[in-house]
């Protein structure tokens, strides 16, 4: 993937962000505030509106533009999480033009990472982490994974938070009362991976 | 119906920025704000923590949270000045902190009882270890 | 010269309030406001927050105030996105009552240390005993 | 004292409160917010400007009015003090339109369980207490006690307050620190009763 994989994919997160933005925002409001899909939608536009005219080939630098854009507009705690993770992904990425699958996945686990020293947050939290973690170990485990079924298990992840308690995030005032809603951020995380494998599929044929 | 939810402090501003962060999670549950001197100034109002107590009390009983003592001191005589038959208890809990975890559970039904239980207990928890 | 004291809350007015209670109390200590989002909507701003920071940042520190976790999570960020070898200290406090304890801590020249100390006793003080 | 009298008492503390509008609010700038003297002033001047056109010569309905006022327009923890202790006093002179000595001690003696139920304070704590309740000790014990003596007595009471540590109030947040200054609502409480004395003594000459 260069820049410009990036960059496409970026645009098509926001375009299914916009689509799902009262979806997302009803899940939040069964457990939480009621705002996830409206602070995605509004940091993956301007996103989108800044990298338009983004020209460095420097996936590193992209990654950092998405990065402090999401830290400014999307103002919920998945602001400064996905923030952190596109920032600790564009660390590894920094000076980086083509990148390959494992680059991509250590930038990702990066990401991870950030995002679990943000939220201090473990997998069983019900949060994005219960998407990111079992996504990434199982495909650095299994490189040779396919997209179909990778995206398949993104599917599962998410669903998976729909039995748990939440333990962090605004979900956890609700104690058991959460279990039975998906946790929105975890959706909002598999529409970014089955996205990015949709741009893989594309970028390999 | 629900448990009604009273915020008292010494600044208007203080207790309308609250409700609306109380209103975006539990848009459903009574909020009723006295905040600032009748005149608005830095300061608290029995008249005003009176009528914040009546416009949510729909018989289910009603949490008051305030910000500092004087505070409390006008609600109680606030309390003394009504003739219904309201329950009403005052929480012995952070104001912001403890309107937040109240609104939740009066958002699931919760008894005046629980609802003032919730509130009171966020005292206990460390606001550090990351749940938000 | 004394430590700093930033409030940081979903929503501006809040935090516009509280600093009026604040000043009002000790009008000499620097209090920085980090409410809302850019936009001026509920959630809370990293970059506000690093503003705020660095407008009441004269060395002897800021202790920070927040009302839910997911303001810490934009304070932590933020801190981590300044330069300077400020001390910030995020207080496991109730962000109304552990500021009025902080802003008068600050104000008779105690160490960061000891404003953070102040903001975090007064979890452990009942609201309804009658100090106020 | 009849309903005028009283009047004349109310007019002569608003006076004297305006007079020392900035004093109080300096006393209370040490320690506490700094509003005591705004907050009395705002008060009794709208009790007299309330009660100039009372005509009833009830005295109990007088101070009520006065609690109500007070309770109203002053705003700080003064309001509901002094307006809890009016409003007490009311009640015991509810229908009397000539009012002894001991009737007025009587009243002012639930006026004081009524700031003392109110603010859960005690003698010792630096508040308007330590005037209120010594020197109501001391008249009601000592009924003869000239009102020269009363108003000595009073002015001691207040002086005594200044090495009091504030366990009540918000001076109670300085801790040892609070000691040093006077207690503003003990200077506001001496005008109160400097004045009842002087209107007294122009009552028995
Ligand atoms: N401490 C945390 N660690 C990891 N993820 C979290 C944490 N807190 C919240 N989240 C994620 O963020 C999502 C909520 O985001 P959003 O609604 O935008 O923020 P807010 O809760 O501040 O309104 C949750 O569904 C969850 O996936
Ligand atoms: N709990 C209390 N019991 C008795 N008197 C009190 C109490 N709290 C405060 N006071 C009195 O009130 C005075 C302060 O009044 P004021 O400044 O008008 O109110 P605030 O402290 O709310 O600004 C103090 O000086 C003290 O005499
Ligand atoms: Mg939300
Ligand atoms: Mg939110
Ligand atoms: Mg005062
Ligand atoms: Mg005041």
């Amino acid at each position: 993937m260069n820049q410009e994989d990036f960059k496409k994919w970026i645009k098509q997160v926001n375009e299914r962000i916009q689509e799902q933005k009262e979806y997302l925002s009803e899940l939040d409001g069964a457990i939480g505030d009621g705002d996830h899909g409206v602070n995605m939608a509004r940091g993956f536009q301007e996103v989108v509106n800044r990298i338009e005219t983004f020209e460095n080939p420097d996936i590193g630098a992209l990654l950092q533009q998405v990065a402090m854009t999401l830290i400014g507009k999307v103002g919920g705690a998945s602001g400064p999480l996905y923030g952190t993770a596109f920032l600790k992904a564009a660390g590894v990425l920094k000076g980086v033009t083509e990148c390959t699958q494992s680059d991509l996945i250590l930038a990702l686990e990066e990401g991870l990472k950030g995002i679990k020293m943000r939220g201090k947050a473990e997998v069983g939290d019900k949060t994005m982490i219960d998407v990111w973690e079992p996504l990434l170990s199982k495909w650095k485990e299994n490189p040779e994974t396919s997209l179909k079924e990778l995206k398949a298990f993104t599917a599962e992840c998410m669903e998976g938070t729909r039995h748990l308690e939440a333990k962090k995030g605004r979900a956890a005032y609700l104690g058991k009362r959460s279990i039975g809603t998906l946790d929105p951020g975890s959706v909002s995380s598999y529409i970014l991976f089955d996205t990015l494998f949709s741009n893989l599929e594309d970028v390999a044929s | 119906m629900s448990v009604g939810i009273v915020l008292v402090s010494h600044s208007h501003e203080l207790v309308k920025g609250l409700a609306d962060i109380l209103s975006q999670v539990q848009p459903d549950v009574k909020i009723g704000i006295a905040g600032g001197t009748e005149e608005g100034d830095i300061g608290t109002s029995a008249f005003k923590i009176k009528s914040a107590i009546e416009a949510v009390d729909d018989g289910e009983g009603v949490a008051v949270l305030f910000d500092l003592g004087s505070a409390l001191l006008n609600a109680e005589l606030a309390q003394e000045m009504m003739d219904s038959e309201s329950k009403i208890v005052f929480c012995d809990a952070p104001i912001v902190e403890g309107a937040y975890a109240a609104v939740i559970e009066a958002g699931i039904g919760g008894s005046l009882e629980e609802v003032v239980q919730s509130a009171e207990g966020v005292k206990t928890v460390s606001k550090l270890a990351g749940q938000n």
